[in-house]
């Protein structure tokens, strides 16, 4: 009899339907000699700019990189222990139900091995618990509340960047150290958790640093307002020496646009807590003298090492420009990654680890990125800290971009809580056990 | 015996122009009232008084000797206070069928009985009653976009007609309806109403309907009431023949 | 249909879909829990729609809902989500009840714009309480049934469970409510109010009830919705959400009870496909998928076989009585 | 009293800028019953327009000055290609199928340009300076104002008086009243209807892409510009009262005022300030402020 006949009933439409639908439903077998890594970042949205895009081109440059082996040691394996990465790109676009959604779809339809992702805190919040429900391997890369690990613990869950405390306090020893004249300050930030979270950091921080600094204007336009015009003229009416925003990316650039021509930076000084990645955009529309943060040491405050070397000259030319907080976070996420796979392979005799091996390898561990070392210290060692920098804008016309000057760095432990204290309790209590330049 | 209606001194102004003035009148029980009067003379204001549609400026509608100005339109009508329109107010979209059903129900579409079937407690019964009354059985299933004019009309009579009401108010029964329909229209009409033995006042533009079929007539101008009894003689009131029916030319 | 066959067929497909749960793999069995809970909200607007109106503010209900339960988990502790359910449905009809009878003046446009800046405002009120967190919100840990927490794959399960007999009971009830004296009335308004106010009946009393049974189900949405996600945020309320909601209610047709679920969960699969397939250009999938529903299919998914209720199609004309309120003389 | 005045010049400010969007929102609604949610995503595309034409200028070597000219170029095109497409091409398809499913096809609208725009001009942001500082600068009391705030408030009066103009002195606008007021009507009466409304669609693109064009120096061209407009500009027709030019106009001070107040006041208050007021009218006056009960519209 031919050989064919055992499978003549393939075929049969409906069986044959059915078939393909339990293999749909079963999803694509998992491969061993590759890692599925699922990414998220804004791809769309207001925040797509300014990080999500730059993030993006970020992970694409490293992951070419490190499946060519070309990048420097000790990250100089192929791919992550020899296993190439595949990326799946998901816009983080959409609200918080959508994030814990495809975060599932991810784990359980595309058989991700491990997902890194998520710039917005709210989404954050929101799919931390659903990693560790499906007990999967979930980095989050870049979002700042410090509520993620102060509120909960998880053994699954991991952010490879500092939270949004250290980028206020760097700012007020910054302004202290450079004897910054601040008898009065006012603030705008936006209207939601970003907005209010880095206000009360700011501001408890003003209150231990600056004990007789008073807040004036507290503005809080909402997010995406666009028009700042009766903010301004808010601002400029109370006079004051600095003012303080959180604003980011469209927000901020509007910002700017609006208030330079009224002469409101020529009265006070400008302190923006995340400002570097409106840098290449605004070019000499950036006012001088601004001091600014980089929720890092990042982009043109980084580090001067061969790490970074390769990572900043490699990424400008593959797109044009130098890389910003996005591209810098996402990367010293996906070292860290690297690292705790081929530490759990070295474990386990080279098999591609499970989530359980990848997060004991994670736990606790440090390793160097193009913004400085990466210690794993809060959180039970799920929260990253890591050294910062703050520095001052001018615009220098013969390089045709901003350049910053003034560059102070900070140690971690330096504008980081320790461990099992929360930041703010830590600000308000006067920073107890803050190590700067390598003392207490 | 108190009258169905009694109304005493019913004025409405819309700015200037005066709808209603001094109206008294008073329907005993039985009556078939038909009220004539040029356009603009106060027929419809009157009927929309009586209906709730419209506040009176001043005075009293009593339905059976109870006050009912300042009543919502739904709670004349749970009284006993039906109408039909000049333009039949129909759902179109739905089926003459369901359209009785809804008028069936309407008032009771409170309280638990809401929750049962619009078919149940006899309506399904009463509407088909009805609908045969006014020989619509065989558009039952039609929805009213599809029914001719002259059905709409009936069927719009019918409906005003399933809560048995004390007084039937019908504002141009036969408007839109072709001539040779006309007589056919208003016995289905009159039988209906015989059935279910409601006083009835209605609005009409045809003296050959208001000879052949009120008992009385009530005649209208500029919102005063110019002559009111049986309908030999206000038709022949020389007042009416110059302002009503222009005979008088 | 008569109400027994609803309640037959109601019962069987409840049974048949607790069944075909056991087979869904793991991420469309969320996927569906999350449709079911959306699709709960929609079908409060199914409610307000056949009385001719549509709000763009079931946000509202959806975030009371979700708020009170994940408030009742944190502060009070309160774990069983029968309760909770239970609690976010109360808690939306009771701000259902209050803001009802205010709208059910409104018509048109106004009703949905007046729905759409209440919801707003609680939007606005919400992103600035910080004891709530905020903007971000706030998670709650996974719920028990009498005593039991739900975890893993079974509490994935007792979710998708717990959705799918939660709203198909609600859709079983908004079915025999459809075909009610007061669900035919709410047809009658539709077409033309002030015939049914000369009926003897209260238009206004019975929209601020509908409006009043889609609070609670907004709230039901809400609740199932926190529950199975384990976080909440302002954007519950948020107008784009209530958009989608309505978007929901439109996709499925006005005539059906049971295509409210079916569009619910097309969109959340045309959704998360788009997302993953175009992940730079999904919101363009979307819109496009979106477009051509509402052009080929002009009655809805709802219009693809089902029974009519009191009355005949006529071609595309379901959607255009959907214009609020204008009577139709 | 300082700054009472200073809160008219921030509110007249903002009120111009919002009248702008809002009037081509209400002439659209006025024709074609359409709320039209894509409107935000027009005004977008208006301010990318805008930023390719300046900078097309500015390299073929253009004064700054006809910086102006090609930003209301650019509105022009935007409106000439996407009017005529938009509502012969899509739009039309769905009449009669009631305000609701309209309102849900430019939502799908919306969607679709979102990702359209960022699919021609990507993510990085654009910039338009050059006619920012066309004006100088304008002190007003101890404040100092951008001169270029000030040619927003007379682009605001120019495009209301155009528009009112328009509509009540001319034959075309007497037809296109005419349509507003009663389209069956005017359809039998002879009036081309469907040249009226793409005409008026198109007009409706024109001034949200106007709108775009003029806030584009003001701010960063980049995804995301559009959502934050939608909700401002439908809460001033709201209150103003749909398809109401003069209603457009009060609407758009009411919310100016009630926003520049909010933020000196109590920029707490900020984010509902909108919100309430749009609630506050609609409870006490259903119709808006400037609708007169069953008035014709516009």
């Amino acid at each position: 009899m031919s050989t064919g006949m055992p499978f003549r009933w393939l075929r049969r439409p409906t069986l044959a339907c059915a078939f393909s639908l339990a293999a749909l439903l079963q999803g694509a077998a998992q491969a061993q000699d590759s890692f599925k890594l699922g990414i998220v970042t804004f791809l769309s949205g207001p925040a797509a700019e300014s990080f999500g895009v730059p993030a993006r081109h970020g992970a694409e440059f490293v992951i070419g990189e490190l499946n060519k082996g070309s990048a420097p040691a000790p990250y100089n394996k192929v791919g992550f222990g020899g296993l190439k990465i595949e990326p799946v790109f998901v816009d983080e676009n959409g609200g918080a139900t959508k994030q814990v959604q495809e975060l599932r779809n991810l784990y359980q339809r595309e058989n991700v091995d491990a997902v890194v992702g998520y710039i917005s805190s709210g989404d954050c919040l929101a799919v931390a618990p659903a990693a560790e429900e499906l007990k999967r391997f979930l980095i989050l890369f870049d979002c700042g509340t410090p509520r993620i690990f102060e509120e909960a613990q998880y053994k699954y869950v991991f952010r490879t960047a500092a939270h949004a405390t250290q980028d206020n306090v760097a700012l007020g020893r910054y302004m202290k150290s450079r004897n910054v004249k601040v008898g009065t300050f006012n603030m705008i930030n936006q209207d939601y958790a970003w907005g209010h979270d880095s206000k009360a950091d700011f501001v408890a921080t003003m209150q231990q640093l600056y004990p007789d600094a008073k807040p004036q204007a507290d503005l809080l336009p909402k997010f995406g307002a666009g028009q700042y015009g009766t903010e301004i003229s808010a601002l400029a009416r109370e006079k004051a020496d600095v003012i303080y925003s959180s604003l980011w990316g469209g927000d901020l650039q509007a910002f700017i646009l609006q208030a330079a021509p009224r002469g409101l930076f020529q009265n006070s000084q400008l302190v923006l807590s995340a400002a570097d990645h409106v840098l290449p955009s605004l070019g000499e529309k950036m006012p001088n003298g601004a001091i600014i943060g980089a929720r890092g040491a990042y982009g043109l405050m980084s580090p001067k090492t061969p790490l970074n070397d390769w990572f900043f000259n490699g990424y400008q030319a593959q797109r044009n420009v130098w890389p910003v907080q996005g591209a810098y976070r996402i990367t010293q996420a996906l070292l860290g990654l690297k690292v705790a796979v081929e530490k759990a392979m070295e474990q386990n005799g080279g098999k591609k680890p499970t989530p359980e091996q990848l997060a004991a390898a994670m736990e606790n561990s440090e390793w160097e990125s193009p913004g400085g070392k990466i210690q794993m210290k809060l959180g039970n060692g799920h929260q990253a800290i890591q050294p910062i920098a703050i520095g001052r804008t001018r615009y220098d016309p013969a390089k045709k971009m901003v350049i910053l000057e003034d560059i102070q760095h900070f140690e971690a432990e330096c504008v980081n809580p320790p461990a099992h204290m929360k930041s703010i309790d830590w600000i308000k209590a006067g920073f107890p056990g803050a190590k700067c330049d390598g003392r207490t | 015996m108190t009258p169905v209606l009694a109304t005493r001194g019913l004025d409405k102004a819309f700015g200037a122009v005066v709808a209603a003035a001094g109206i008294d009148i008073d329907v005993p029980a039985g009556q078939r009232v038909s009220l004539i009067g040029s356009n603009g003379a106060g027929k419809t204001t009157f009927v929309n008084m009586v209906t709730g549609y419209l506040k009176p400026d001043r005075g009293t509608i009593a339905l059976d000797g109870e006050n009912i100005v300042g009543l919502a339109p739904r709670m004349i009508v749970r009284r006993g206070i039906c109408r039909s329109f000049q333009i039949p107010q129909l759902c179109v979209e739905l089926t003459a069928m369901a359209n009785m059903l809804v008028a069936c129900a309407a008032a009771e579409a409170s309280g638990l009985s809401s929750w049962r079937a619009p078919d149940d407690d006899g309506r399904r019964e009463r509407a088909e009653g009805l609908l045969e009354r006014f020989g619509l059985q065989r558009y039952g299933d039609r929805p009213v976009s599809e029914l001719p004019g002259g059905v709409r009309k009936l069927l719009d009579i019918a409906m005003a007609l399933t809560r048995k009401p004390r007084l039937l108010l019908l504002d141009e029964p036969t408007s839109g309806v072709s001539a040779e329909e006309k007589f056919p229209a208003m016995d289905r009409v009159m039988e209906a109403v015989a059935g279910e033995a409601a006083t009835m006042v209605f609005v009409e533009h045809d003296m050959d309907i208001v000879s052949a079929y009120a008992d009385r007539v009530i005649a209208f101008y500029a919102g005063r009431v110019i002559a009111d009894g049986v309908p030999a003689e206000v038709l022949r009131d020389a007042d009416v023949r110059r302002y009503v029916t222009g005979a008088a030319a | 249909m008569s109400r027994t066959a609803i309640s037959v067929g109601a019962v069987g497909v409840i049974g048949a879909l607790l069944a075909i749960g056991a087979l869904l793999p793991s991420w469309l069995l969320f996927l569906v829990t999350m449709a079911a809970s959306h699709g709960v909200v929609s079908l409060g607007i199914l409610l307000i729609m056949r009385g001719g109106l549509v709000s763009f503010g079931q946000g509202l209900f959806f975030a009371v809902g979700g708020y009170a339960v994940a408030l009742t988990v944190n502060r009070w502790g309160a774990t069983d989500a029968l309760v909770l359910v239970g609690l976010g449905g109360a808690a939306a009809g009771l701000v259902g009840a209050i803001t009802g009878p205010l709208l059910a003046r409104y018509s048109g446009i106004f009703f949905g714009m007046l729905s759409l800046a209440l919801s707003m405002v609680l939007y606005g009120i919400l992103v600035k309480s910080t004891a709530l967190g905020g903007s971000d919100g706030f998670n709650i840990p996974r719920p028990t049934i009498l005593g039991w927490r739900l975890e893993g794959a079974s509490g994935d399960y007792a979710l998708y469970a717990l959705a799918v007999v939660v709203t198909g009971v609600a859709a079983w009830l908004c079915a025999i409510y459809t075909r009610s004296v007061r669900g035919l009335v709410t047809l009658a308004i539709q077409a033309n109010p002030l015939r049914v106010e000369y009926l003897g009946a209260s238009v206004r009393g019975i929209m601020a009830l509908n409006f009043a049974l889609a609070a609670v189900l907004g709230g039901v949405g809400g609740a199932l919705t926190v529950l199975a996600l384990g976080h909440i945020e302002p954007t519950f309320a948020y107008w784009t959400q209530s958009g989608e909601f309505v978007f929901v209610a439109i996709l499925a047709g006005p005539r059906s009870v049971s295509a409210i679920f079916a569009a619910s969960l097309v969109l959340e699969l045309v959704r998360s496909f788009s997302n993953l397939y175009f992940p730079n250009t999904w919101q363009l999938a979307l819109g496009v998928f979106l477009l051509a529903v509402i052009l080929f299919l002009p009655g809805g998914i709802g219009s693809l076989g089902q029974a009519r209720i009191w009355r005949r199609p006529t071609k595309g004309r379901d959607l255009a009585a959907l214009r609020a309120g204008e009577a139709a003389e | 009293m300082a700054l009472a005045a200073t809160i008219v010049v921030d509110g007249l400010i903002y009120a111009s800028w919002l009248f702008v969007v809002a009037l081509g929102l209400t002439l659209v609604f006025g024709v074609l019953q359409i709320l039209n949610i894509a409107h935000g995503s027009l005004y977008a595309v208006g301010a990318y327009a805008a930023a390719s034409a300046v900078g097309l200028f500015a390299s073929l070597g253009f004064a700054p000055v006809f910086s102006l000219l090609a930003m209301l170029l650019a509105a022009m095109a935007v409106a000439l290609i996407l009017g005529p497409i938009l509502e012969r091409g899509l739009l039309r398809l769905f009449y009669g199928r009631g305000e609701v499913v309209l309102l849900l096809v430019t939502y799908a609208l919306f969607l679709i340009l979102e990702d359209a725009v960022k699919l021609i001009w990507g993510v990085n942001p654009y910039y338009v300076s050059e006619p920012y500082q066309l004006f100088g600068n304008v002190a007003i009391g101890p404040l100092f104002y951008v001169g270029y705030d000030f040619a927003l408030v007379v682009l605001a009066i120019l495009c209301g008086a155009a528009v009112w103009f328009g509509l009540n002195r001319t034959a075309v606008g007497k037809i296109v009243l005419a349509v507003i007021h009663n389209h069956e009507m005017s359809a039998s009466m002879g009036v081309n209807v469907n040249r009226v409304h793409w005409m008026a669609f198109t007009f409706g693109v024109f001034l949200a892409a106007l709108g775009g064009a003029f806030t584009a120096p003001m701010i960063s061209v980049q995804p995301g510009i559009s959502v934050s407009v939608i909700i401002v500009s439908f809460a001033v027709v709201i209150i103003g009262g749909l398809g109401s030019v003069e209603g457009a106009a009060i609407g758009a001070v009411t919310v100016g005022l009630a926003r520049a107040a909010a933020v000196h006041l109590l920029p707490e208050a900020e984010l509902f300030s909108i919100y309430l007021v749009m609630a506050a009218v609609l409870i006490f006056r259903p119709e808006g402020l400037f609708q007169r009960a069953a008035a014709r519209k516009i």
